[in-house]
């Protein structure tokens, strides 16, 4: 049977050349950064060599600014409460988006517990929300304003350059999410005037629990975990060296497939998309019609369930996702898709499909073919619609 | 994730469908949840004669709509009453527990539609 | 030239056969384990056999008592830091030694400055804190003891059995930080009687980046991070799914060469101290002559500073490390030597020797050859003692 | 970690010794914080014609003391007295900034072992 992984925001296979070099820094190369002796020097060199290419690559001015951490998650720990807890003195508020992930909405809903005061902005029906709204929102007590780059569910870019412009002006931190745009789009640090963002290296064709902080020179900041003196005393433990030469070397690969790989995956996007909606009634596209993803295309079904779907597309060889309670064993769907005006049982339908750079036109037409029949036979076993 | 079982009994459900002008008609679960069930029965002598579902839900509701189905046919009224929500998940050879939700669904809505029947005989 | 590792209480390198696994896990098993397709199932069973690699070998009651983390460090946080914030509403006090990691020591710091209040036990000679110490520490406020099992430093191992007697007559939550003596001697929790307890992978042939905590069922706990809900809602991110699966290849190894090892290394080690005790005079022995971990081996060489040591001894190809402040860039050498009572002039000229699996007979040799004319040229060098 | 000449400056350091019956003496640094330089200073006609150095200390303390007295062998003592700290890390191609303070120490050690030198000129 035929295998179509369509399930990049999710997580993507490591590249062979990433697991390659991860491989000779597991084994031959397996010094401690911090020992003094030639495989500790060796170590060092390796992890100072990827945080000069995650540098580069998003226009840091200096390695200094790049701290890697051990997920993405812990990335938007670091920034968000890192930046809270240092500048309290300040101010308690924090603004923030409704359809961030769940590591920034925890994060913000965690220091709501310890006395913060949070202000989550409504997107509009795309996912979006604007630099109005983040201007109307901010108050002389705000200190952060964490505004995610592109969503994974649904995803829709967010203009990041005019809430940045506006939190410059009135001088607040601003932190973005980049994991889900970085590699796909332009990320720069500069041009998007961002102080803070967070990078996961599994989502570009690198390792699961790697991720990075970057943080711009003279950002007010607070370690939030303790322990040894690596990292510049912003991340304390064994540096995971396999894991950030592979995201190093991640990032190589992504910076030179970026604009090739977004060209050609925007027009699978788009004729699926398109033939999506004209071969299946009932069919909601969700997320931002034009300022998405190019590799991203989201949909959901009326009157059937996620998980159903998924498996009988599993079954077909096809890998994909939902945002679905029932994935997720909780009886909420997806608080980006309620987020952007869903009803609940509209959300439980929905279906994320997420291409990436081994996908190709063949996958497209698998999956084109394959989906209407699923999409019928759970409809005549719903009680709901015309079902 | 699955046991075989709820595999198969998703892969080809048993019983779907709606029987047109049905003895008794149950109909439990909330669209906003995610899950919602409906059986249909006709009812002959105390005996369930035929039972049909159908199932807006994750995999686990409808294996279990499926199973408590091919559980509840040929059996009497009383017999299918004793039908619990356990022992679908039992037949069904376990269930994940997060999705243990599901399996009341499946016997609740063979209940209220027994109960609709025995309601209407009594009307 | 011969190149002899013996910085194991450092990191290890990763086993040809862990490595093996984790390829698989990078490369061809690469999903989600949060996702329900195929891909994400895969991963998800790995991760759990992985589970409980771990929980069997500790001898843990059930799988949900362990939870991978990204360090052993993050594990040392969450364990203190999660106990400390959970339970204190039953008090602030929290008992510890003066010889633990900084992980451990930095934690009890960030406690402290959020007003917890801390006992930090002085060791005797060889690094050992006593139950009766504990015993006088405890007060109606104490919540937490977290006391390591064996010194990465010199190797003592801790009586955790007698402590944890006290800290369960006094139903007191029990923490120990097993890094360094799991894998090398037995660590199971119910004998060692702890309620918490840290490890980390690449400290046995397995990567960096990745621990564990095991926590006792029915232990009062909160979370440190936030995000999704993975790990049973202990630690949220995407898991690191080679790192994983790596890990409980690395215990699965390291239960299987646990007691031979032990036996082999630990003759090496009685004859390295004996000989170099004989050898070379001005030299202290540091850490517990019996009561040490099989692989280890650290001394005290006056009138000369460590780095100059290792940086000969890396010459000769031999790697090894040092408590010398120099080698970190601070001025305070370390923590431990200072505790168990030497000045700090001699803590400077401090040497750590870890063997491990490949380490043989001549490694041992070699280095004994090697070491006492590096004593000698930079004592002639050094203006103190004979010098 | 350090630069090649730094190594080289470890590995085969010059003028390591003490001078008997010295001129001048310099010492600087705390054992306790990892570091000690002993300079011993021969002067003739306000020239120093040999210097010898003892250091207890980092291989980046080795290194400085060794380049110091290259630097100052032969100097008048004007000449040597400009020796800065900085002078000796540029001489080394650099030091690491953990390892800056060492090099401090140098300099500073062949500046007291001359002053001590003019001190018993002037005695
Ligand atoms: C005793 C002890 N605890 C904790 C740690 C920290 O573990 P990790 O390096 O995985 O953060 C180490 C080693 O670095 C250690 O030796
Ligand atoms: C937008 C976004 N932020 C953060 C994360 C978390 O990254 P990680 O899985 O490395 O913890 C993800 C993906 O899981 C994500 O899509
Ligand atoms: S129907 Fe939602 S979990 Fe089963
Ligand atoms: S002498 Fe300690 S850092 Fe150089």
């Amino acid at each position: 049977m035929r295998k179509v992984y369509f399930d990049h925001s999710a997580t993507t296979p490591v590249d062979p050349a990433v697991a390659e070099v991860m491989m000779h820094y597991l084994t031959e190369h397996f010094g401690n950064p911090s020992s003094i002796h030639a495989f500790g020097r060796e170590a060092r060199k390796a992890v100072e060599k990827a945080r000069q290419q995650v540098a580069e690559a998003i226009g840091a001015a200096s390695v200094g600014e790049i701290a890697f951490t051990g997920s993405g998650t812990e990335a938007d720990n670091m920034a968000i409460r890192g930046v809270a807890y240092a500048n309290r003195h300040k101010g308690n508020h924090i603004i923030t988006s409704a359809v961030e992930h769940s590591a920034v909405l925890n994060c913000c809903k965690q220091l709501e517990r310890e006395g913060f005061s949070v202000t989550v902005l409504p997107p509009d029906e795309y996912g979006r929300v604007t630099a109005r709204q983040v201007a109307e929102a901010i108050t002389d007590k705000t200190i952060l304003i964490t505004v995610m780059h592109a969503n994974n569910e649904i995803g829709t870019i967010m203009p990041i350059k005019e809430i940045s412009e506006v939190a410059r002006a009135k001088k607040i931190i601003f932190h973005t999410d980049a994991v889900q745009s970085f590699g796909k789009i332009p990320v720069n640090v500069d041009e998007l005037g961002v102080d803070l963002l967070t990078l996961s290296a599994h989502k570009i064709y690198g390792p699961k629990g790697i991720g990075a902080m970057y943080i711009r020179k003279g950002t007010f900041w607070h370690p939030i975990m303790f322990g040894g003196g690596q990292e510049r005393r912003r991340r304390p433990g064994t540096e995971n060296v396999a894991g950030i030469v592979g995201f190093g070397k991640a990032v190589e690969l992504a910076m030179q497939r970026m604009y090739a790989d977004a060209e050609r995956l925007s027009k699978y996007r788009d004729r699926l998309i398109a033939e999506v909606l004209e071969k299946i009634p009932h069919t909601i596209l969700t997320g931002h019609p034009k300022e998405r993803l190019p590799n991203h295309v989201s949909f959901c079904f009326r009157f059937i369930e996620g998980e159903s779907m998924l498996l009988m597309l599993d079954m077909k060889g096809i890998a994909i996702s939902s945002g679905s309670a029932c994935t997720s064993g909780s009886l909420e769907p997806s608080h980006v898709l309620t987020a952007i005006g869903l009803s609940k049982e509209v959300a439980h339908g929905s279906l994320r499909l997420t291409m990436g750079k081994d996908n190709s036109e063949e996958d497209v037409d698998y999956f084109l073919e394959a989906l209407p029949p699923i999409i019928e036979r759970l409809r005549a076993m719903s009680p709901l619609g015309e079902g | 994730m699955y046991s075989e079982k709820v595999m198969d009994h998703f892969t080809n459900p048993r019983n779907v469908g709606e029987i047109e002008n049905p003895d008794g008609v149950g109909q439990v679960g909330n669209p906003s949840c995610g899950d919602i069930m409906k059986i249909t029965l006709r009812v002959e002598n105390n005996i369930i004669k035929d039972i049909k579902f159908k199932t807006f839900g994750c995999g686990a509701a409808v294996a279990t709509s499926s199973m408590v189905t091919e559980m509840a046919m040929g059996k009497t009224l009383d017999e299918a009453l004793q039908i619990t929500n356990k022992s679908v998940a039992e037949a069904l050879e376990g269930l994940p527990p997060a999705k243990m939700h599901c399996s009341n669904l499946a016997a609740d809505a063979l209940k209220a539609a027994i109960e609709d029947y025995l309601k209407k005989q009594n009307a």
